[in-house]
């Protein structure tokens, strides 16, 4: 089993983390939810040149035809820099639906332009998700439901908790697709966007326990940095623990989406509730360690927190995937 | 007047007077709403006698017993009448000056509080004194006939509106004594040029916390509550006033938004869910727990002064409100991340969940609470704190 | 509302105190499980003389008919001792179930000897309480269910976890009562039985509390006594605020027990699990601060951490209180 | 041999051997069971050349691969083989001996240590030095070409029937330097009159414990392991050494714990509980993500050399283990608390809630392990340790 990353997928990670570290992601963003989206689709095109947008994309429609893994890496460091934009939707979960769904005109037409970064797509699901992140901001809608796939018509902007998560209402467009291959396949799109999903929050999740360890090393109260006392000790190594236990079910589940349709479901469900989980441990510890000051705007604490309140919440609510592993164990299929 | 005809009286009055508009606006995290209505819906109230009932009637209270302040709270809660703009006057800078204050202090202040025409802010925290409130570096020293007040205080409530600010400065350097001796409670008029109040913007969009800079502020030196250097003393007997009564408003309070999430979630059918009853029943267990300890800890505070149990009510309470928010982003479900649309402002639901956060924060964080408790309740070793 | 103890009450408590304090109960417990009841039924004598064991026995039959709030008192203090033999059961439930049945016959049988310590009784009730606690040396053995009372014969003894606890089968023995009014007074006993033991709970917590405050100030660790460690101080707060939140859900049942029959089958449920969570968290925390040392029979932890196992799982489990709790806030009863 | 060959190999040999007397038998809080029969599988085990495998071929050993090494554990555990009566010796002696040991030493032990014919105990743990091994009080004097040691351990596992104790005793008086230094490790033969072994009896009735107490032992000069003094390096490169392997057999046996209390919850009709099944759901989940991580920190490993993980996991296992004591709890309800009737004796879901509260704290307790990882993975400032 494939559980840890390569010497490429390290070098790729890399790569990918200098490139967002020199663009200033915090300025992207908050130009993103102010209706100013220019800076982000210059970042998503460097993305495109990294060749994230095409890891999900066959060879023969001009991808890179990568593993899951490979997407979870990438989506790992999107999460990390909480870059703005449809990443699940238009790195994850277009690819792996028009590539299910087989139907060569549709793929055809979209899956080299997401591919090369000409397009950024993203997608509704009912009832997961709910609207359409970024709709208004990208060239591709779609929205699916078990039956039917269709183009999406933007409606109005909602605004998200996360504000830099711009989510839109969509209307049913042109039929793209009906019959009973769009059952699987959305499924299947559900799947690969609930993995890169679980994959930002881990990202995010890191990023947070980062800055925060920063914080607990400068900050002093009572004459000592507030690192140095075992409350701030331990609630920091649960968050460490927490997070570094949830990274091998996101791989685990990257192998299974790749290699054992029959348990990727759970596998994804275990992966998104684990990420989830350590992601908002991450959050509340960062928040009481910093006090106050992770209020203010101006701590860019809030990005993340936003964030990883908005990312666990999409994609199938914990509930959603605690109930996938339950019926799973109760199918005897576990234990 | 009878207990019972006390509560009526309120109840009366506040039926007459809380306006839909008014109806549960202001409060942590929201103390922007609404804030010109409210302050003339606080002084329609002082004006009809409602305002620091148990103040001693010699200093411009009514006296009220204990059971007459719940009944107050209690009501006010009830009614959704909406969060008092005058609050850090009248719960903690009267009592304070009743404790500490000059007749001459008591006076000047005391009916402006009570009238709510003039407004406090507290300046307790710093940048590099949150937890640590002995870490204060705000310096004040006397030149001639005043206090000379430089240095800077954050998380400051309410300052953009504030007359008066009550804080904590450093009148001694701090040599090699305990770290809080040294400290002077001074009062200082926010409306000079020394001041500069500059509001922090918060998660939520919204700013109802200020940075306050000091540079050569000043205030006139009989303007210091208790002797010099023993502002320490007087800040901590400030925060052990005791806040029973208020306590139970603010469970009032928790009851009603645990009841409209219990009716939301029947609404949206998520109550069928064994899970989310089960974390409903025990919230509102919970919630059984805390007014049960509340009235206990009074009536113990009515027979033998007051108690040592703030510190745990804090830590239930916030923990309580905090699990509160959270239940309610599951009752939300995928929704639950959707804000109004414009302009960024959050609903009720993820407010609580946002804010309740804070709730282990302010006020004494989680784990200064524990310590305290294990200190001062349980009687372990201390830890060295300088 | 009481829900603080009266001058009397906290009186009544350190005499009992004091009584067991002297009567060294560990040996007497060590003794009781070992098949020497002797020294245990010469304390039960003892609380006789202080009134404890005819607290809820009406005046007529020879008791001091006090209020429910006065027997949690005394089963506060006797489960701080860790007392052997059934208290919830002779003392508390027993006199309900007869008392409130109100056939006199079976009263003046047997409650004025309850009383006046002459006889100590036990009690089975399917399903909650399905072995006679010490039925094997008591002399009055119940058994219950929803329709019958009958006297209980004593069948094979089983070893509880709690080796003071000595749990007896029992076979079917003379039909006492049937009919619609053992329904209910079966059903009151049970809560009455389930209120005292949750008492008791509280009382072995606290008692935890204390020994482990104790040794945690004298054992020293890396220069330094263990409860100057904030990581044993917060778990120790933790403790005692989980008691301290308890307490006043048991005086209030309690108050219900005796004035508000509507919610009191709901209060004392609350009352129970807040006693039982409290109680072995700071079992927990007991053996968690203690070490390896509390394992070992010699610390004498054990009869406090066996005991508030046992106990937190008869009366009803936490499931079954929690379960009437969320039954009566599905009725709307709660909010 | 193919890794598929080697696990085929051992499978068919526990096949042949594992009895349904031994099935199960051992393990913590049960090294008192079926001791003599373990005793002589265990050599039945080592003359088959099953035991060791990792060592070196030059040690004794069979090289095996880590894969190899996986694959026995895991089928051990499968066959419900017993607990080893001679891990000590094979997991923590050996591969200490193998690194610090003198080629005369290594003569000498490990030969028995692979034969199970000398049976190890490890005397670290004193009544004062328990989480702070460094506190370690026992002295050791040489006389002549003999050390005398004088002191007391305790926990000691399977001290009454151990041939010979590894042990940290201080040969310096602890000085000035670092608490840890002056502490060597010796090698004691048990069976001598100056050493008493007294067993714990604890709360489940049994007793592997025991306090070892060594008034005037002896121990010829060379049985020091490393050099004098240096006794502290070498005993936490023992607590270093990689136990991976060991660790999966061990997850094996938590699967087989987690798959009965599954089906005891089925039988008893409590599995259609949504919240038990969400509990089980939740151990089922958590195992997985301790095998993945298992697998990954050896993969890792093998990459890199051993890596920081032992913390995390030593955490997560015994919290997820007493959970799984607490949820079988649940699932047995009020019958939980009946013991077997005679002797006095748990049942295996009792022991497993009981024992399992001691996985927090043998082997380095939760606020240890905590430490470790804030202070050696998240580099967090040290606190003041002398």
């Amino acid at each position: 089993m494939k559980l840890t990353p390569s010497a490429e997928q390290d070098q790729f990670a890399a790569a990918l983390h200098a490139m967002l570290t020199e663009a200033d992601i915090p300025t992207v963003a908050r130009q993103w939810a102010a209706d100013n989206p220019a800076p982000g689709q210059v970042v998503w095109r460097r993305l495109a040149e990294l060749g994230v947008t095409g890891l999900a994309v066959p060879a023969r429609w001009g991808g890179l035809a990568a593993h899951p893994a490979d997407v979870v890496v990438a989506c790992e460091v999107l999460g990390h820099h909480a870059l703005p934009g449809p990443a699940a939707e238009s790195i994850a979960a277009l690819p792996m639906l028009l590539t299910t769904l087989g139907d060569d005109a549709l793929c055809e037409s979209w899956l080299p332009r997401l591919a090369s970064g000409e397009v950024i797509g993203t997608l509704a699901v009912a009832p997961h998700v709910p609207y359409a992140t970024d709709a208004d901001v990208v060239s591709l809608v779609l929205r699916a439901d078990e039956q039917t796939l269709r183009l999406g018509a933007p409606g109005p902007r909602l605004r998200s908790v996360d504000d830099t998560r711009r989510l839109v209402e969509v209307a049913d467009g042109a039929l793209l697709a009906t019959g009973p291959a769009v059952g699987p396949a959305v499924a299947h799109a559900l799947n690969a966007g609930a993995l890169a999903c679980a994959a930002q929050l881990l990202g995010a999740g890191h990023a947070l326990l980062e800055t925060t360890l920063r914080y607990a090393g400068q900050r002093t109260q009572f004459d000592q940095p507030i690192g140095q006392f075992q409350a701030v000790k331990h609630l920091l190594a649960d968050v460490a623990i927490g997070l570094e236990f949830a990274r091998p079910l996101l791989y685990a589940a990257a192998v299974a989406l790749a290699d054992h349709p029959s348990t990727a479901a759970r596998d994804i469900s275990a992966a998104k509730v684990a990420c989830a989980d350590a992601a908002q441990r991450a959050a509340r510890t960062a928040l009481q360690v910093h006090g106050a000051i992770g209020y203010a705007r101006e701590s860019g604490l809030g990005s993340w927190l936003t964030k990883v309140w908005a990312l666990a919440r999409t994609w199938g609510t914990q509930s959603f995937h605690r109930d996938r592993i339950r019926t799973a164990l109760a199918a005897g299929e576990l234990t | 007047m009878h207990d019972d005809e006390f509560r009526q009286a309120v109840r009366a009055w506040l039926t007459e007077n809380v306006g839909a508009e008014l109806r549960g606006a202001g409060g942590p995290g929201r103390e922007h709403e609404a804030y010109r209505e409210r302050l003339a819906f606080n002084r329609r109230l002082a004006a009809a006698g409602w305002t620091c009932l148990g103040w001693p009637v010699e200093h411009g209270g009514r006296g009220a017993t204990l059971a007459q302040q719940v009944a107050f709270h209690e009501e006010y809660a009830r009614a959704g009448a909406p969060a008092r703009v005058g609050y850090l006057g009248e719960e903690l800078l009267g009592p304070t000056l009743i404790a500490y204050g000059t007749p001459a202090q008591r006076r000047r202040f005391l009916p402006g509080i009570r009238a709510v025409e003039q407004l406090w802010c507290q300046g307790y925290s710093e940048p590099g004194a949150g937890s640590d409130l002995a870490a204060v570096a705000t310096r004040a020293r006397l030149v001639g006939d005043e206090w000379v007040i430089d240095g800077q205080k954050v998380w400051t409530s309410l300052a953009h509106v504030a007359h008066w600010c009550f804080l904590l400065a450093r009148t001694e350097s701090a040599g090699t004594g305990p770290r809080h001796s040294g400290l002077s409670y001074l009062l200082v008029p926010m409306r000079q040029p020394g001041i500069t109040v500059r509001p922090i913007r918060q998660l939520t969009g919204t700013s109802e916390f200020n940075e306050v800079f000091f540079d050569g502020a000043r205030t006139s030196r009989d303007m210091v509550v208790g002797e010099v250097g023993q502002g320490w003393r007087v800040a901590m007997g400030t925060l052990a006033f005791e806040r029973g009564a208020a306590t139970l408003g603010q469970q009032v309070g928790f009851q009603r938004e645990l009841d409209r999430l219990v009716a939301l979630a029947r609404q949206t059918g998520v109550a069928g869910e064994p899970q989310l009853r089960d974390l409903l029943a025990r919230a509102a267990v919970g919630l059984w727990a805390l007014r049960a300890h509340t009235l206990r800890t009074m009536a113990e505070a009515d027979q033998a002064g007051p108690g040592q149990g703030a510190s745990a009510v804090k830590l239930l309470w916030s923990r309580w409100h905090q699990q509160l928010g959270e239940v309610a982003m599951r009752v939300r479900g995928a929704s639950g991340t959707v804000a109004r649309d414009a302009p960024y402002e959050l609903d009720d639901w993820q407010r609580l969940f946002l804010f309740a956060r804070a709730d282990t924060i302010y006020g004494g964080s989680d784990e200064i609470q524990r310590g305290i408790i294990a200190e001062r309740v349980l009687g372990l070793p201390r830890q060295a704190r300088g």
